[in-house]
């Protein structure tokens, strides 16, 4: 070529391509991104290794109504023998609690938001780009699912489910299947109008199967809803998972489960705030640092974001 | 045209989402081991009088045969028992509640105007606030105002409902005592003292609700500001709060309206912990009552009151869709 | 500290009272209440009977239409009750013996089921009468020889038919009215109140009757002027106003028992504290063992669980201490009624005896232990902590045990209900609904109450003990039948079915303007009838 | 003359990658100063930067004096008052600039009101009246339309009206006639020139096409590689251009032929040959067509009807129309804006439904394939959008998006991908480095020739291209063309090309076909027709055509008014 080329391009690439590569952006570009990332594998390190520590701790789930005072209240609070002091009624530690409750909140709390994402974003994607039948057979579905009374159906299920079931397993099953709707709705809607537009046109035009345009035109102009519905689904089937083994379809007792602590330990939220502050603060923590560690990958994603370092 | 074929089709659904839920709600009923009778049975229960019971509240004909028996009420109505203690229900009958011996259509319809209350000043309310602590945090993006906005947010989120509920309460109403503790007024009776009732729920449930709209708006109004028609409308000189509340707001109202649909179609049908903890005999509390009585006619009816508005509501975004964004009408 | 009038002001007549409920209803049709005599039914309905409670005494029966509790003759067999003068309605119209019938007869339609029923079997067994609406039949079992004058003639013999006289169903209902399915929004009164207003899970206020003639009535004080429920209360905001204390809540009690999470608070608080009101026991609390399932077929493998259990953490677990929980339990028989004997067969302390628990289970055959073990408890008062309790008192003994916590309905639904329920053990509690041991025992150890609904979750089938009770029921004198009771609470416990925990007492907490809280030793309820407001 | 916009080295970076280097020149009142230069040299950039419209990761240096005034570090509301008021502007891709959820009135009418007090019915009727003024036709009913319902030549005319809607001083119009024909652009222009002897307005015309600079320009202003390597006089640029780049851009340029003088009085169908021209003007049949001997493509009577909200307001955007394409062949399809070009275009892509009709590609029928034969048909038709910027995945680079249909194919793999995409950008006259840039970091120039790379990805049989070469300046369009010509002579390529610079035609296409009104009311050889158009539409289209001649231009102006 005799002419010399425009402009170099040199501009560096502004946009992660891949959610883990833009994790990874945004967790270096942002200090308060970096701290929610630590609090999330904080958290999560405290429910895998819930044994190790509390062992450390030297307490367990036993009850042990020693530890009460006069009115079945802690006799104290935090202490070197009970890190966060211990369970009203029951005298367990709280520590102990919250580590293991770690456990099942976390697993059911991710796995099932993960399932009503993965789910949603499927469905609504198909029935906004497909249309037709398929669209209304959907839109039907997440109707009767939104409207159906889900918690006779869960104490049928509880009513039903012998204990040896998997509950972990039951429990994701049933909160994805209930939570699907909402999220496909949400996609369907922005699906709607992203299909008018002409490079969605232009990959099918191309030959484009549904598949490929959903992989390749779609889903990274999904993104920014999609995270944060997902983030802010975790502490909702976080409370669910809470209701459900409430209803006897979730953990048995004395397994503990961040939600179910919350809600016992509403009653005592003037008696004994601790109670509620341990679990509860944890939960919060962990739904901001989802929420902010989101909000970077989204930001990391967008090639248009503004002001970018 | 278009529009009647397509309103046409969407009721044809609507009809045949009603008849599964229904449908379904029978099916899980009847997955329940439980008798509905035995509390009518009375204590010490006899099988005589429990048989007895059954027949009169129409459980000893198979599922089935209650499921059309049910469908059937509603067109034709039905009579329970015979002779002067017989309870006639008149067409449309949505069953009949033995145990409060009322039409569940009237049960329910006396406790719309609460829950309609509660539901639609509450989402008002977080409409509002959500929408506009989304932009506020979009356009303050990594500042403080953005993260104290994303932290109350996440409170919101995190906290159930039922603390949230309880923690109002004891600060504004005990605390405080700024605003009445419990109790309904109807709408026609006072509209002051109704308001001033609904205060608190309706903040708690928009303190609940609002954060799902402010994130939402946050990340669209994001995506949307990057658009070339915002250069042009500022092109034009238009004030920085008209380029985001005109022409980015309408291009972010998308899923917000979605989100909107389901919570508010959820709502309508009865917000079960703020009612009960307020003391709002709203068509939630209903439901519950229901449940915790197994009044299978209770359950259906609110089963059926809450997916036709579930439906309806939806049906009502998915119509403005086509306003909202006139490329994605009516196809 | 045993439950008293209020210490201070005294209560005059007159005022508002409000009684604070999460119920969303309140049921006045008498044919379908199950209501005590001393609660809300007895401000509309009077009924032939009535109990005479009072702190630190044992519940005795009074009359209350009637001029006595009742004649039996015939072994038994007939009942005659003559109703006192100058009763009338709340519309004017004189109480006939005509109307007491007309009431009972009417609890036999479909229709009106749902109430007390003690009455019904031995009045038409099998039920073959089925109310006077369909065919207009009248139950020929109830004489009326005249306006005053009202004879039962039973099926068989029965002891207790003046207590089973005090139930709702013995309220007058005009005779000819009350076809209506609603009738209990708006029944014929014959207590000092009439239903003046009702609205489904909002509040039924209840007005003066003035009709009611104070003379013709010992029982009820009716004190306050009017008496308003609020219904359908979340009752921790109930507990909250209550402890808060202003306003109208002066005058409000609630009806619901304090729960755990109240008690501790209520104890941080004076003014709270002395506006607690705490019966001296009550209800039975007891661990079924389900004496059909598996090992547990064995009495002395059982007898090991009476040992291994720890009550001192299920008391705490019940209500925060052992005080407010109340008294270990070592008998069937709840205190407070006739004949009852304190024994206690399986001695140890309130923490129990895991080791003796393991010899005995090593002695059964079961070196190791048990395992697999479900206990099935309800979700709500706490039973996941109860349960816990019992739980870990157990796996000290070597019994490893899986909870279940399932939903009302779903636990009726298994442990009452099924023909084959899948459990082992299952935590449960008995407040009887008539001062009378009989309703202590039969309902939950007769061999006809297994399944269909009836209350003998051990399902404890033993024909000698069933024919013990058919007889101690057909006794009429209150102390002999005392006695045979006292017996069939022992041998029953030598099998060893049940483990009984505790006497539950119940916690209520009312306004400062509310006086003379009562709780007797039987029921465990507050006694309405003597609420006052103190001006 | 007074200096009303002075610019003073200015320069432009983003993220420290220069744009716009020390960049000066000025613009009197009433002046034309046209900017012309080769596509992504900065033109765009530093128009922008006077309204400060430029993203946040801009760096802007220098000083931009609007009479007088620095536009640079003014403060927002000042700039507001500025914007749309004083200074009018025209955006390079009209397609992308408006709100796609408002009706082009209702933004129309937001333009007058914010800087004129006045009710909303007068607003209302001014804009009316704008439209009008715009030559669109039927303004009542345009103006409840909605951006998509509007072709690409309808809105750039709603977006000039909206720039001079406020008769602003200065009027920045960037690229304003890329969409028009020429018979529209030549209204639009003797609008432009109209303001400027009425209101004094100045315009800074940024364009590729000379023609349009030598009718209207008084000055011109070249740009190369971010700097301005020549400005003057535009009789003197034209005819002694000093500077290399000027030069070569100058001989890139290339005109019709032929002169219109012919008149033909006609009735029916005219047939002469394979020139065929419909008698009665406008239309209210398509010309027949006579298929080839193998057309790879075959559009038989296709009509499309556009709903509307109501029945009332369907759009009979194409009528009947017959076409043929064969291998090897280019089809020149020209017409006025909204005569149904892109409609046609994208029935053959399968994008618009017809309504009537069938297109048969290869003898496939277009609209009843399904499954893998669509996808093997697909892959033989490359397309190039008239939006450039909508048709590309804002969250994919260029890089990927050039690679897509490599990809979707599986046409090659691995590091060879890379190669091939680096092979077509380098084809279009792009650098291979800007493959990891996003759409919005390009010129439109540079967005469009992307578009032309992933069209030739799969070195396609048929190409359908709209408007493909609008954007580029006459060095790159040449360059292009070339490309084109190569394709089409190695692997027999045909060729749906939709365009309105009927030199292009000339240049490339064998046969053309016109069309109006959603009728195509001529074709033949280009050839037969360029020199003797038929219809009275033809025969205009060619009239209004501008030369790259200052005072030629002059001369074909004033003949072209006689004609109107
Ligand atoms: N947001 C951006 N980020 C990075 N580079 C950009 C951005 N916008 C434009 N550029 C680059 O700046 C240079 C000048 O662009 P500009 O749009 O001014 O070109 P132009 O002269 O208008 O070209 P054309 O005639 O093709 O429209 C181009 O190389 C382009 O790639
Ligand atoms: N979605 C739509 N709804 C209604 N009318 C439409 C729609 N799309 C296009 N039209 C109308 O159809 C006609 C033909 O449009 P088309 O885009 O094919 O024109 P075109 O020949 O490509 O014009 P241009 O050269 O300006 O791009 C125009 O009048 C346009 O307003
Ligand atoms: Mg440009
Ligand atoms: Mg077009
Ligand atoms: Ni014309």
């Amino acid at each position: 070529m005799s002419d010399p080329l425009p402009l170099g391009g040199g501009v560096t690439p502004g946009a992660a391509k891949s959610v883990p590569a833009a994790l990874w952006q945004a967790v270096r570009r942002d200090k308060w991104t970096l701290t929610c990332a630590i609090i999330i594998v904080l958290i999560v390190f405290m429910a895998v290794a819930a044994d190790l520590l509390t062992a450390i701790e030297g307490q367990g789930l036993n009850p042990d109504i020693k530890n009460l005072g006069p009115t079945g209240l802690p006799a104290e609070g935090p202490s070197a023998e009970h890190w966060f002091g211990v369970e009203p009624l029951t005298g367990v530690d709280l520590f102990a609690l919250v580590a293991y409750g770690a456990r099942v909140s976390l697993l059911v709390g991710l796995a099932a938001t993960a399932l009503s994402v993965v789910l949603g974003v499927l469905i609504g994607a198909s029935a906004g780009y497909l249309g037709g039948w398929w669209d209304r057979v959907v839109t039907w579905t997440a109707d009767v699912i939104l409207g159906f009374p889900y918690l006779i159906f869960m104490i049928a299920l509880g009513a039903v489910a012998p204990v040896e079931f998997p509950r972990q397993l039951l429990m994701i099953v049933v909160l994805g299947l209930f939570g699907w709707p909402r999220v496909a709705r949400i996609v369907r809607a922005q699906v709607l109008s992203l299909t008018k537009r002409n490079f969605v046109k232009a990959a099918s035009a191309m030959g484009g199967g549904p598949w490929h345009v959903f992989t390749k035109q779609l889903l990274p102009n999904l993104w920014a809803p999609i995270i944060i519905v997902s983030s802010l689904t975790i502490p909702s089937m976080i409370g669910n998972e809470a209701a459900l083994s409430f209803l006897g379809v979730g953990v048995l007792p004395p397994t503990p489960s961040w939600g179910r602590t919350i809600s016992t330990a509403i009653d005592y939220f003037e008696t004994d705030p601790l109670y509620l502050v341990f679990p509860g603060v944890t939960l919060f923590l962990i739904t901001l640092a989802f929420n902010v560690v989101g909000d970077g990958i989204r930001d990391a994603l967008d090639p248009k974001a503004e002001g970018r370092g | 045209m278009r529009v009647a074929g397509f309103i046409a089709g969407r009721f044809a659904g609507m009809l045949l989402v009603l008849l599964i839920v229904t449908f379904v709600t029978f099916l899980v009923f009847y997955i329940l081991p439980s008798d509905p009778a035995q509390l009518a049975c009375g204590r010490p229960c006899s099988p005589q009088s429990l048989e007895l019971a059954r027949e009169f509240m129409g459980f000893n004909s198979p599922w089935y045969q209650q499921f059309f028996d049910f469908v059937g009420g509603i067109f034709t109505g039905r009579t329970f028992g015979s002779g002067p203690s017989a309870i006639h229900c008149p067409a449309p009958c949505f069953g009949y509640d033995f145990q409060n011996n009322a039409e569940v259509l009237t049960e329910i319809l006396d406790r719309v105007e609460v829950s309609f209350s509660v539901a639609i000043g509450a989402a008002i309310i977080w409409l509002i606030t959500g929408v506009g602590l989304g932009v506020v945090s979009a356009l303050k993006r990594g500042t403080t105002v953005d993260r104290v906005t994303m932290a109350v947010a996440m409170a919101g989120v995190s906290m159930p409902a039922y603390l949230a509920g309880m923690i109002g309460i004891t600060i504004f109403a005990f605390a405080l005592d700024v605003v009445p503790k419990t109790g309904y007024v109807p709408i026609g009776e006072d509209p002051v003292q109704w308001a001033w009732h609904l205060v608190l729920p309706w903040l708690v449930l928009a303190f609940l609700h609002a954060a799902i709209y402010a994130r939402l708006t946050r990340g669209q109004m994001l995506e949307t500001l990057g658009e070339d028609f915002i250069r042009t409308a500022r092109a034009k000189g238009l004030t920085e709060r008209k380029v985001i509340g005109r022409h980015a707001l309408r291009n972010v109202l998308l899923p917000i309206v979605t989100v909107f649909g389901v919570d508010l179609g959820a709502l309508l049908a009865g917000t079960v912990i703020t009612e009960r903890i307020f003391g709002l005999p709203g068509v939630g509390k209903l439901l519950v009552d229901g449940i915790a009585g197994l009044n299978l006619p209770i359950l259906l009816g609110v089963t059926l009151f809450s997916a036709l508005l579930v439906t309806f509501v939806n049906f009502l975004v998915d119509l403005l869709y086509g306003v909202l964004d006139p490329r994605a009408r009516l196809t | 500290k045993p439950a008293g009038p209020q210490a201070g002001a005294e209560v005059k007549p007159g005022g508002t009272l409000y009684l604070l409920t999460d119920s969303p209803t309140q049921q006045y049709d008498p044919a379908r209440s199950s209501s005590l005599v001393v609660t809300g039914l007895q401000f509309v309905h009077r009924r032939l009977t009535s109990w005479q409670v009072a702190p630190g005494k044992d519940t005795t029966i009074v009359p209350d239409l009637a001029t006595d509790t009742g004649k039996p003759s015939d072994g038994g067999k007939t009942w005659t009750f003559t109703l006192k003068d100058n009763l009338k309605y709340n519309d004017g119209t004189p109480i006939k013996s005509a109307d007491v019938k007309w009431g009972l007869e009417r609890s036999f339609a479909a229709a009106f089921s749902g109430g007390l029923a003690y009455h019904k079997d031995l009045l038409s067994p099998g039920l073959a009468y089925k109310g006077p609406f369909e065919g207009g039949k009248e139950l020929d079992t109830i004489e009326t020889p005249d306006d005053k004058t009202i004879i039962f003639k039973l099926a068989r013999p029965y002891g207790d038919w003046n207590w089973v006289a005090s139930t709702p169903a013995f309220a007058p209902v005009p005779k000819g009215k009350g076809a209506e399915a609603n009738y209990n929004e708006h029944p014929v009164a014959s207590g000092p109140y009439f239903l003046e207003k009702f609205e489904r899970g909002k509040e039924a206020v209840l007005a003066r009757n003035t009709y009611w003639d104070k003379a013709t009535d010992d029982t009820r004080k009716a004190y306050p002027d009017k008496v308003v429920w609020q219904l359908g209360q979340q009752t921790n905001v109930v507990s909250k106003r209550l402890i808060d204390d202003s306003g109208d809540d002066r005058n409000a009690f609630g009806t619901s028992f304090a729960s755990p999470a109240q008690l501790a608070q209520i104890q941080g608080n004076a003014s709270a504290k002395s506006r607690l009101v705490t019966s001296e026991s009550g209800a039975l609390a007891y661990l079924a063992l389900n004496t059909e399932r598996g090992k547990l077929t064995d009495p002395k493998v059982r007898e090991a669980f009476q040992y291994a259990v720890n009550k001192a953490a299920f008391q705490v677990a019940s209500a925060g201490n052992a005080q407010l929980a109340g008294d270990i339990a070592t008998t069937l028989i709840t205190p407070g009624l006739v004949g009852r004997e304190q024994f206690d067969p399986y001695p140890t302390k309130p923490e129990g005896d895991p080791n003796k628990a393991k010899e005995l289970l090593a002695a059964a055959g079961l070196p190791n232990g048990l395992d697999g073990l479900i206990l099935v408890t309800r979700n709500e008062n706490g039973g996941p902590e109860k349960a816990q309790s019992i739980q870990a008192g157990l796996a000290a003994a070597g019994i490893k045990v899986t909870i279940k916590t399932l939903d009302e309905d779903a636990f009726t639904a298994e442990v009452q209900t099924k023909p084959n329920p899948d459990y082992d053990l299952v935590l449960e509690s008995w407040q009887p609904d008539i001062p009378s041991a009989n309703a202590n025992i039969q309902p939950l150890f007769q061999s006809t109450e297994i399944g269909g609904g009836g209350f003998n979750t051990s399902r404890y089938n033993k024909p000698e003990i069933d024919k013990l009770i058919t007889e101690a029921q057909a006794t009429v004198d209150p102390n002999e039948a005392g006695r045979k009771w006292a017996e069939i609470d022992k041998k029953i416990l030598a099998d060893s079915p049940v483990v009984p925990l505790i006497y539950t007492r119940n916690s209520y907490l009312h306004g400062s303007k509310v006086g003379n809280v009562i709780i007797g030793r039987f029921p465990a309820y507050a006694d309405y009838r003597q609420f006052g407001i103190i001006p | 003359m007074t200096t009303l916009l002075d610019l003073h080295g200015v320069e432009v970076t983003f993220d420290s990658v220069p744009a716009v280097r020390s960049v000066s020149y000025s613009v009197a009142a009433g002046q034309v100063v046209a900017v012309v230069g080769e596509s992504g040299s900065g033109k765009t950039v530093t128009a922008m930067s006077l309204l400060g419209l430029l993203p946040s990761n801009a760096q802007v240096t220098g000083r931009a004096l609007l009479s007088g005034r620095d536009l640079y570090p003014m403060t927002p509301a000042e700039l507001r008052a500025v914007r749309g008021g004083e200074v009018g502007m025209v955006f390079q891709e009209p397609m992308s600039a408006l709100n796609p959820v408002f009706t082009v009135g209702e933004q129309l009418v937001e333009a007058i009101l914010v800087h004129q007090k006045m009710s909303a019915r007068d607003a209302k009727r001014r804009a009316i009246e704008l439209l009008n003024l715009v030559g669109l036709p039927d303004p009542e009913r345009r103006f409840r339309s909605y951006p998509h319902e509007l072709s690409g030549g309808q809105l750039q005319r709603i977006v000039i009206a909206m720039a001079v809607a406020n008769d602003p001083k200065l009027l920045i119009a960037d690229e304003p006639t890329t969409a028009l024909d020429v018979t529209v652009q030549a209204e639009i222009l003797e609008l432009l020139r109209d303001l400027g002897t009425r209101l004094g307005t100045a315009i800074l015309l940024i364009t590729h096409d000379m023609g349009v600079v030598a009718d209207l320009a008084d000055r011109v202003v070249v740009m190369y590689d971010g700097k301005v390597v020549e400005q003057g006089p535009v009789e003197e640029i034209f005819a002694a251009p000093k500077e290399k780049y000027t030069q070569q851009l100058l001989g890139s340029v290339i005109s019709l032929s032929g002169t219109v003088t012919e008149r033909a009085l006609i009735s029916d169908v005219v047939v002469r040959e394979d020139h065929f021209a419909a008698a009665d003007h406008p239309a209210t049949e398509s010309v027949p067509d006579v298929p080839g001997v193998e057309p790879l493509l075959r559009i038989e009577n296709l009509s499309v009807v556009y709903g509307g909200r109501f029945r009332s307001m369907a759009v009979h955007a194409a009528d009947r129309v017959s076409l043929h394409v064969e291998p090897g062949e280019v089809l020149g399809l020209v017409g006025e804006s909204g005569s149904g070009k892109s409609t046609v275009a994208g029935a053959v892509t399968g994008l618009v439904k017809a309504t009537g009709g069938q297109i048969l590609v290869d003898g496939v029928d277009v609209a009843r394939v399904r499954g893998r034969a669509a996808k093997a048909l697909r892959r033989r038709i490359g397309v190039v959008f008239q939006d450039p910027l909508s048709s590309l995945n804002p969250r994919a680079t260029v890089g990927d998006s050039v690679a897509e249909p490599i990809r979707l194919h599986k046409a090659v793999r691995g590091s060879e991908v890379d190669r091939r995409v680096a092979g077509l950008l380098e084809s279009v006259q792009l650098n291979p480095s800007l493959r990891a840039r996003y759409p919005h970091e390009l010129s439109g120039g540079q967005r469009q020739r992307v578009c032309i790379a992933r069209a030739l990805a799969l070195q396609p049989d048929l190409l359908v291209a709209d408007e493909p070469t609008s954007a580029l300046d006459v060095s790159v369009q040449a360059k292009v063309l070339d490309l084109f010509r190569d394709l089409q002579e190695e692997h027999r390529f045909a060729c749906l090309f939709i365009s309105h610079d009927l030199a292009v035609i000339e240049q490339l296409a064998g046969r053309v076909a016109v069309m109006h009104r959603g009728h195509v009311v001529e074709q033949g050889p280009t050839a037969a027709v360029l020199a003797g158009p038929i219809h009275p539409y033809t025969q205009r289209l060619l009239a209004a055509a501008p030369v790259a001649d200052p005072a030629g231009q002059r001369r074909r102006r004033e003949a072209w008014r006689q004609l109107v």
